[in-house]
């Protein structure tokens, strides 16, 4: 019994609908506690006072926003070299809650820059790149929108998803070439900060958690609800020969 | 020569014919035949190269083919005559009596975006003889095409399976060529079993 | 209830608020197509059967 | 691919043609900045190596929905489909013919509107070099966007969202080229990264774009 | 005439349609200008406004081939001609159902990119105003370019050359308004001329629209 | 009802025909007959008020007409359905049976992007139906159609004359329309006089 049986539309159903009840629990208790105790139950930095607290948001939503473009990059993979229709819609399905992350972490940075930096908005090379990053989602996410057969749109995003990877790397390194070069007023930036204390770190730690199992939750939610509509399509398009 | 054996043709999400077969030999002409939305075009298509076959396998060699759609591939921009030169071009094959052959001398030197209906087929057309190639794969040629010309066309048909052609048309219209062979597509229609992953088991 | 956020009190509450907006409308939107799916699923089924 | 170049060419060159369009786009781009953000000399000039580039990127991004989209309106790319050409073929000669009718005249039309914005002197050569080399790369992925959007529609503005992320990089290296030319920094490297960027988008592309073809067609 | 407008945004909203591309568009091209010009906060808030009103006006041009063309592609031009409505109802209707589905989102998103840009607090307000009623002239403007191109086989180029010469007063009086609120100045001139402006492009334009259009027809 | 009387058709800056003459009564039927380029789309198309005649006069109430030309006026991103209620709306029409008459129901929720030609020539005629109008021109409406509804389109087209419609068909098919009068346009063709005023005297 191989892992890709449950690329199988009908076995990857009856799985995840097993799956769900738990991951969902778990996600929601992680994020419960994770966010109850950052907020509550912490104390404030010498340097920067309460806002410290928007770490619990900011940084597991920051590395979602990366993480699941990854994802959609090896769903895409699959799709390409093993036609499993679940990878791709699974890829389909993760877009959305990428395009969320980002934007937390676009938000939630932004309010904090504001008292750190004096501004909610620079032109630093690590928040230019989100946005570059929140670009390729839009473009991958109304591509999805706008091809109206399955298989083709599959195919097209998946080969966007694989030329935008490799863009998306590469605008990261013009990025930090193009404002070094320029002899701008970098105050603060992200990386030069002191490292997180410990006390902050099982909460922060609980939140990455509980981000993760968001994440998987939703995903399996939204495959499921793509699959079930490439299911109504197909009947309806039998149905009418 | 052309042989087809067991082939879905898929279009979107859906399997339309099932389980086709058939080989043609040097000098065959087949008439596909079916109503509207049985399939014809999509068959094609996937003869044609277009659109792989979700199952069976085609036997052909794909430079032998030239496939003329319900669309012309007529720049309208270009002259009758440039449109002729740069087809003769991509097939890389030399000029001849296209022109002629295809009614078209007259026209020469019009711009194609001033052609009748029939008169813009008639040049779609001409990219059969331009090509070289042994097999015709056709959808409903003569559309647009008035009597004569119709005749002439199926003159030209005739012609080219005389000399070894093979040609596979779809047409709702009764064309006189003696020596074809028909098949009734609406006989692949595919049965109860499933090419789309989505319509197996239930959930 | 609310610990003493200091000075900084409208920006991490604002922060949190906008966050926790932006995923309770992702969940909720993620459920209400799920529900839409599921019955949709369910009407082209039931017109599949007969 | 030498007669689908050539065709190319002929349709540009002809009625509704992108030609000179792409120039008179340019130009009409760079006029509109001065009476966007006011007629100061010093900020157009200080602005002009980002306006000139981005202008010229807008002016090729423009034409991008015709590279495949008029031939697959009328049945043409399905014949070429099923001609005896590759596909990569097929792609790179679409490329190619864009750059020649759009990246080049832009090219040379870069110095004498760099002129009208003011730009310094030792900036001329660098835009002209890295225009040249740049826009070979933003014709390459812009035929990579026109293929994987050439079954929408007039999907213009979608291919435009496609393709301006990737123009990013290339944005980025282009400009920066110019801007420390002016500012008397050595402006070689980013060059060279250009030109490698060009390079990978040349060699590469061509077979993602014949990959997206083949899916729209189908 | 509404049944027109509806379809009209029904189709926006559809695949490959443009209501949230125009919006994206926009989003890249403000990012692209800090990557052309440098990051550069002072510079960037001093051409704030221009680039701002740039931006939306080149995002709605983007948008503007699509209004006759792909009816006149599929046949739907000739039998609305033929079909008891006047050719200025529809003109009129086509107009508006593209500011809907533009020039409005547009205007709501110009504020947030607005602060990307560092525009100061002053200039908010005038350049909502500004651009909600600019918008509606670029677009009835826009919607005679598209009826004078129909004609023209991917005429995008084209359209986008005859166009822009005509957006030029509304450019500067939209950006002036919000320059001179940024400055301390009074816009309230600038904006009531915009104001006239657009009253009378929406007045007159849908005359010389349908004008065109007959001519294209025939 | 409608008459014509000595109109010159013009394409571009050719005239196409000229001196065309006829009158129809409630219940007529015309059929345009003529080779491909002869000049029935000019024709139709003037007739429909597109281009306006060089000459002469038509007699018509243009609000009594529609056009179905050789473009479908089918929007892709529509589905069946939605393209109907859509020219309901234009037309200002309660909506009736058309989808069961141009036997489109099982059609009723697919994109008008997925149909076959036939099918999407079906629901470009359909606008016949839905917008009450008494005179339909038609060009080759029957194009793509398979013999069965053509059939059917005959009788469609028969039924309209006969509750007082009036119907102008160019066509190169035989259609089954037993009261049907034929107009051979090749007798239009235009003779020496020139209606281009560059062509007049020499320089
Ligand atoms: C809009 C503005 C901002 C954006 C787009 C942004 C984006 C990011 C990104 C991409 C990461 C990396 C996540 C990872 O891969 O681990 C990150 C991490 C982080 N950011 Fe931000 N950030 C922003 C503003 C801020 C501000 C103002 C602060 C506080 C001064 C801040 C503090 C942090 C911290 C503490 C981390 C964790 C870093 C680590 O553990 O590696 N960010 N942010
Ligand atoms: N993208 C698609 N998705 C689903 N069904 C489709 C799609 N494209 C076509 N079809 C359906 O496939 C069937 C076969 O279409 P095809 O065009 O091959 O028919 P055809 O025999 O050529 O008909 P015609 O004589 O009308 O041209 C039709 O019922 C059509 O509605
Ligand atoms: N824009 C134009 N300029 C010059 N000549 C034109 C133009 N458009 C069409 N023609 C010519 O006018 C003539 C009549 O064309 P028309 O389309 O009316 O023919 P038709 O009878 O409908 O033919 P078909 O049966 O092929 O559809 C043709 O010879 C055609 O080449
Ligand atoms: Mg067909
Ligand atoms: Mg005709």
């Amino acid at each position: 019994m191989s892992l890709w049986e449950y690329a199988n539309p009908v076995k990857f159903m009856a799985l995840s609908g097993r799956v769900l009840p738990f991951a969902t629990l778990l996600a929601a208790s992680c994020l419960f506690t994770g966010l109850i105790w950052g907020f509550f139950f912490t104390a404030d930095d010498f340097k920067q006072g309460s806002t410290v607290k928007i770490i619990f948001l900011h940084v597991p939503a920051a590395m979602m926003a990366i993480n699941i473009w990854i994802m959609m990059l090896i769903a895409s993979l699959i799709w390409l070299i093993r036609r499993h229709h679940v990878s791709a819609l699974a890829a389909r399905a993760a877009a959305p809650i990428g395009i969320t992350m980002t934007l937390i972490a676009l938000f939630t940075g932004a309010i904090w820059g504001k008292p750190m930096w004096g501004t909610y908005w620079a032109w630093d090379p690590r928040l230019t790149s989100f946005i570059i990053l929140f670009v390729f989602y839009l473009g991958y996410n109304a591509l999805w929108a706008a091809v109206d057969d399955d298989d083709t749109a599959a195919d097209l995003t998946s080969i966007l998803c694989m030329v935008g990877s490799v863009f998306a790397l590469l605008s990261r390194y013009a990025v930090n070439l193009w404002n070094n070069g320029l002899h701008q007023s970098a105050t603060l930036t992200v990386t030069e900060r002191s490292p997180i204390d410990a006390s902050y770190y099982t909460p922060l730690l609980i939140c990455i958690a509980g981000f993760i199992l968001l994440f998987i939750t939703l995903v399996l939610l939204r495959t499921r609800t793509h699959i079930r509509l490439r299911r109504t399509r197909a009947l309806l398009a039998r149905g009418s020969a | 020569m052309f042989t087809v054996k067991n082939i879905t043709a898929q279009r979107g999400p859906r399997a339309i014919l099932q389980n086709v077969s058939f080989s043609l030999a040097a000098g065959d002409c087949l008439i596909l035949r079916g109503p509207n939305g049985s399939g014809k075009t999509t068959l094609l298509r996937t003869l044609a190269g277009l659109s792989p076959p979700s199952a069976g396998e085609i036997n052909v060699n794909p430079e032998d083919i030239v496939y003329t759609a319900h669309l012309d591939a007529v720049k309208p921009q270009l002259t009758v005559a440039e449109n002729i030169v740069f087809w003769h071009g991509i097939y890389q094959t030399a000029q001849s009596d296209t022109l002629k052959r295809f009614n078209l001398t007259d026209l020469a030197q019009r711009d194609a975006a001033t052609l009748s209906a029939g008169q813009k087929r008639r040049l779609g057309l001409a990219r059969l003889h331009i090509s070289g190639c042994k097999i015709w794969l056709l959808d409903e040629p003569t559309t647009a095409l008035d009597a004569d010309h119709v005749a002439e066309f199926a003159q030209i048909l005739t012609d080219h399976c005389a000399s070894g052609g093979i040609a596979v048309v779809s047409t709702h219209l009764e064309l006189p060529l003696p020596n074809a062979q028909t098949l009734d597509i609406t006989q692949f229609a595919p049965t109860e079993t499933h090419a789309d992953p989505f319509l197996e088991g239930s959930f | 209830m609310i610990p003493d956020l200091g000075k900084y009190a409208t920006d991490v509450l604002s922060a949190y608020a906008i966050a926790i907006l932006l995923l309770v409308a992702l969940v909720a939107v993620s459920l209400r197509q799920s529900a839409k799916a599921r019955k949709a699923l369910q009407d082209a089924e039931q017109r599949a059967k007969p | 691919m030498l007669p689908l170049i050539k065709r190319d060419i002929t349709l540009a060159l002809r009625s509704g043609g992108g030609f000179g369009l792409a120039l008179a786009f340019f130009l009409i781009l760079i006029l509109f900045v001065p009476f966007g953000v006011g007629p100061d000399r010093v900020l157009l000039a200080t602005i002009a190596p980002g306006i000139l580039w981005i202008g010229a990127l807008l002016s090729c991004l423009l034409s991008l929905d015709r590279i495949f989209q008029l031939d697959a309106e009328d049945g043409t790319l399905d014949a070429l489909a099923t001609a005896p050409i590759p596909l990569t073929g097929l792609a790179t000669a679409k490329a190619a013919a864009h750059w020649i009718t759009t990246g080049l005249p832009l090219t040379v039309a870069s110095a004498p509107l760099g002129y009208l914005l003011g730009l310094p002197s030792t900036g001329y050569l660098w835009l002209i070099a890295s225009l040249a080399i740049g826009t070979l790369s933003l014709s390459f992925l812009g035929m990579f966007g026109a293929a994987v959007t050439v079954g929408i529609k007039r999907g213009g503005l979608l291919l435009s969202l496609l393709v301006l992320p990737l123009y990013i990089p290339t944005l980025i290296l282009g400009a920066q080229t110019v801007t420390r030319a002016i500012n008397g920094d050595n402006p070689t490297a980013t060059l060279a990264f250009l030109a490698g960027l060009t390079l990978l988008t040349v060699a590469l592309i061509p077979f993602a774009a014949s990959m997206a073809l083949r899916a729209n067609l189908r």
